[in-house]
């Protein structure tokens, strides 16, 4: 059987397999939404997904294109505010897994989602930090999704929004009551994980009919490869329709005035 | 006590050149036509506080009404930049402003803070973050019991906050309803406070806990009718997502954004709503 | 994720002996037939934590469960004193215990506190008076913006919060309606949890913004219907307030308490119900 | 006219007076709560009372007991937790007035609710500080309503629970976001307001009947009297009515089960 998919939709499969059915997920919006949703609609149903906007145990049966969609509210448990949601559920330590989008990502997982360039006179100004600078320090664990190009995985991130483990590796080192950081990075190539003594991002799976040189084509430093590397399996027929399905209908309905 | 006044008014009356303004609204309940007629009385030089620019801060930047910006995501939500405010930053057009940046997390304790009369908010926050070496404001303290490092941030104190709320009754009393947000924080940490509502009832029909904000804690009220689109009011119309995302062609051309301005707010009156 | 068990089983699993326990209900929803089952299983030498002991604490303090208590404010609302817990820290009967005391707003901001994983709160409290010269809990920080001397006291983080609720359904979800007090700060809080609610339904039938608590942040729920008698449940039945008179005399006297308490706790099943 | 009264109801209805239609106070339990809701069905209707359960803006139609009773939440504007009480409405800055009842009140009206004797072994524990701590000091005035009596109008109060003017008539002195602390204390004899200069209570209006040899009587120290000596008014029989059928509503409500 031979299914024809691209490589986005490999990415958002892959990220989307990570969720398990018991995690709290606190959902970043884009690409994690539309894999911690994809999840949701598949393979865990009860996986229960926060929004920054204070919406807990959202059940979307369209993509929000903000993060404040009507449709998180009206499927939510409940909905608190917005210092209640970081305060409470999010420092108070309830989330298991933040699902991260970003700009850039460097060989320790540090995020760069502020701008390139200078801070003072910056060549392109990004929306900056949101949720994510706690986010990545308060859940338990991360995970990141990101398409992969030399202008996303740089050497050095030009501005750390979000700590991944610093520039050295060793950020979270000695640093009470911080979560374990980043465990899994899905890009549209690869599965990458942190090594567990260097903290160095490590190429582990490659997606199907993917090459090391492609990812070190579209990697900006030296990128490493697991000994034991592995092949993510390709989307099940069923992945492909319920995330085409629940595409169509995020894009039918955004793009229809009220 | 709230007073109702026209929103012409209550823009009038109580936002002044160079106040520092908070303008609330998580996505939700943006109070897009008290926005447009800060532009259309053409009030300068104001600190612009809010967690999310959106596209309310991107059309009050680029005409002309802000000097200073605080904020934690400056992005058209699942679409991409805010280009007026880009255009400031980067090129300082139509003026220079000066941006002022944390995390969501400390933007919530610190409007939380300042509703709590208090002059800091205490968070586990930037810890790794490179936004302490941009941001003075960004300090740490030690906890007297656990010895831990904490990040404080001075609390938010606008001298004026606006926000959309889906209603009031006739004695002031207002309820918000749906995603919250920190409405209900950046009214109660500012010295005045205007709310438009989509309409002016007998009764709230608020349930026993609903967020509501007596009269006494509101400045003035303003009737304002679809006054959150192009954001939505649960309950009354929802978000225009597909104007969200012409908002991207617009506002990336000067020439588009201020003949868009012309057409939509300029030539607009308070009273026909937002938009 | 909460579990469903019986009252007897809950308390028999996540309560222990030394146990630091928070039962809360701001005189609304007081978690009564959770407290006569700690009775009735004899724990000892717990830490008990409430802002108002009210006859709850007054009945687990002369029963003997407690080495000490952490409170605000300890009487009979609208009567007068609890003389169980007099008679204890006045005379040492049926043990001394060791009392905490804030006030209020220090108690409230600590369980804020304690539900957002930080390790102490901060409060513009205590000015002037002598509670921080008996309990050496209450700090001072200096503000590093405004320079203001605050008070800060430890959050509060129980091994485990006891609270009753109207209801849950079938998924552990838990509706807390009314006079919410503390209760959703002390289950945040605590490590362990044990919601005893009046009714397990379908649907919640709750509005957008209520105070509803995550089957995901609840360790155990029992059904206890009337399990806040002689306090109240909303919607369900009124205060008691002639127990509340009636309690003044019966724990006035040792002999006339202990025999309520044979009468009422002792020879009384969980699943009957308290009082 | 001479209409029959006791002292009781003396203090009740010349405390209830010292309430403005626009006034927000945050009410504490038993005698403040009394003249609170009279004030509220005589001349001040729009008088918005809090209690610290939580409860804005109540109106309940009987006195309720405690300070959390049904009675209250039932017929709120709306009701809040406990932390936002004390958070956002009280230390927030937006109570005019507190009303406090009390065990012991010194000439610097600094009061007394935890105890008589020694902190560690007490002769009688009381309840403690409740509320009133920080309510005398955020709320922009406050008002105490106490019988008279020796053994509550002390010399030097045991411990100060919540403090007045402090012991020296200084306490609240160069301290920032500080109200401007008790401005009248009403008893069931009489009137007193602090001395604008020395902050020492003094006894500015009599009641009717009462002779300013009953005040030193009652009162534990040397105490002063104005040198304009106001006489109370006696209620007036609305007044009465309204607060004898308030109380007997009340009693009867607490006196039957539910």
């Amino acid at each position: 059987m031979s299914l024809e998919f691209t490589a986005s939709e490999m990415m958002s499969v892959t990220a989307a397999r990570a969720l398990r059915n018991d995690m709290i997920c606190f959902v970043g919006i884009g690409l994690p939404s539309e894999a911690a949703n994809l999840a949701r609609l598949t393979h865990a149903p009860d996986v229960t997904l926060i929004y920054e906007s204070g919406t807990l145990q959202t059940r979307p049966d369209v993509l929000p294109l903000s993060i404040g969609d009507g449709e998180l509210c009206e499927s939510a448990l409940t909905t608190v505010s917005v210092p209640e949601m970081f305060r409470y559920w999010l420092q108070g330590g309830h989330v298991s897994v933040g699902f991260l989008g970003t700009a850039q990502i460097d060989r320790y997982a540090n995020l760069n989602t502020t701008l390139i360039g200078d801070y003072r006179s910056p060549a392109v100004r990004l929306p900056g930090g949101g949720g994510a600078p706690e986010i990545a320090t308060h859940a338990r664990e991360v995970f990141i999704t990101v398409k992969h190009s030399r202008r996303t995985f740089v050497n050095a991130v030009d501005f750390i929004t979000t700590v991944g483990f610093g520039r050295d590796g060793k950020a979270r080192e000695g640093v009470p009551n911080i979560g374990r950081g980043p465990s899994l990075v899905i890009t549209d190539l690869c599965i990458l994980k942190p090594d567990p003594d260097t903290r160095e991002l490590v190429v582990t799976s490659l997606h199907p009919n993917v090459t090391r040189e492609d990812v070190i084509e579209a990697t900006g430093w030296d990128i490493r490869f697991a000994t034991q590397l592995e092949r993510t399996p390709a989307p099940s027929a069923e992945e492909l329709e319920v995330l085409r399905d629940l595409k169509a209908r995020s894009d039918a309905h955004h793009s229809s005035q009220p | 006590m709230a007073e109702f006044l026209s929103l012409q008014n209550a823009v009038a009356k109580h936002i002044h050149d160079g106040d520092t303004v908070a303008m609330e609204g998580f996505t939700h309940l943006i109070p897009f036509a008290a926005g447009h007629e800060i532009i259309r009385q053409e009030k300068r030089d104001l600190t612009l506080i809010r967690m999310t620019p959106d596209l309310i801060y991107d059309q009050m930047i680029g005409a002309g009404c802000a000097r200073k910006l605080i904020f934690s995501w400056g992005g058209n939500p699942g679409v991409g930049s805010l280009h007026r405010l880009r255009d400031a930053v980067e090129k300082g057009w139509p003026n220079r402003i000066e941006v002022v940046e944390h995390s969501h997390a400390a933007m919530a304790c610190a409007y939380e803070a300042g509703a709590s009369g208090l002059p800091l908010a205490i968070l586990r926050g930037y810890i790794g973050s490179d936004l302490p070496k941009v941001n003075d404001q960004i300090r740490f303290i030690e906890c007297p019991f656990s010895g831990e490092r904490l990040a404080a941030v001075p609390s938010v104190r606008p001298d004026v906050t606006v926000i959309h709320a889906q209603r009031a009754d006739r004695r002031g009393n207002v309820l918000v309803e749906g995603i919250v947000g920190v409405q209900k924080e950046a009214v109660l940490a500012a010295r005045r406070s205007i709310v438009t509502v989509e309409e002016i009832v007998d009764d709230l029909g608020a349930s026993v806990n609903a967020c509501v904000l007596p009269a006494w804690a509101i400045t003035a009220i303003a009737l304002a009718p679809g006054g959150a689109k192009p954001s939505y009011a649960l309950g009354y119309y929802d978000r225009d997502n597909a104007f969200y995302k012409a908002w991207d062609a617009i506002a990336r051309d000067r020439q588009a954004f201020l003949a868009w301005l012309n057409d939509n707010v300029f030539t607009t009156r308070a009273d026909q709503g937002a938009e």
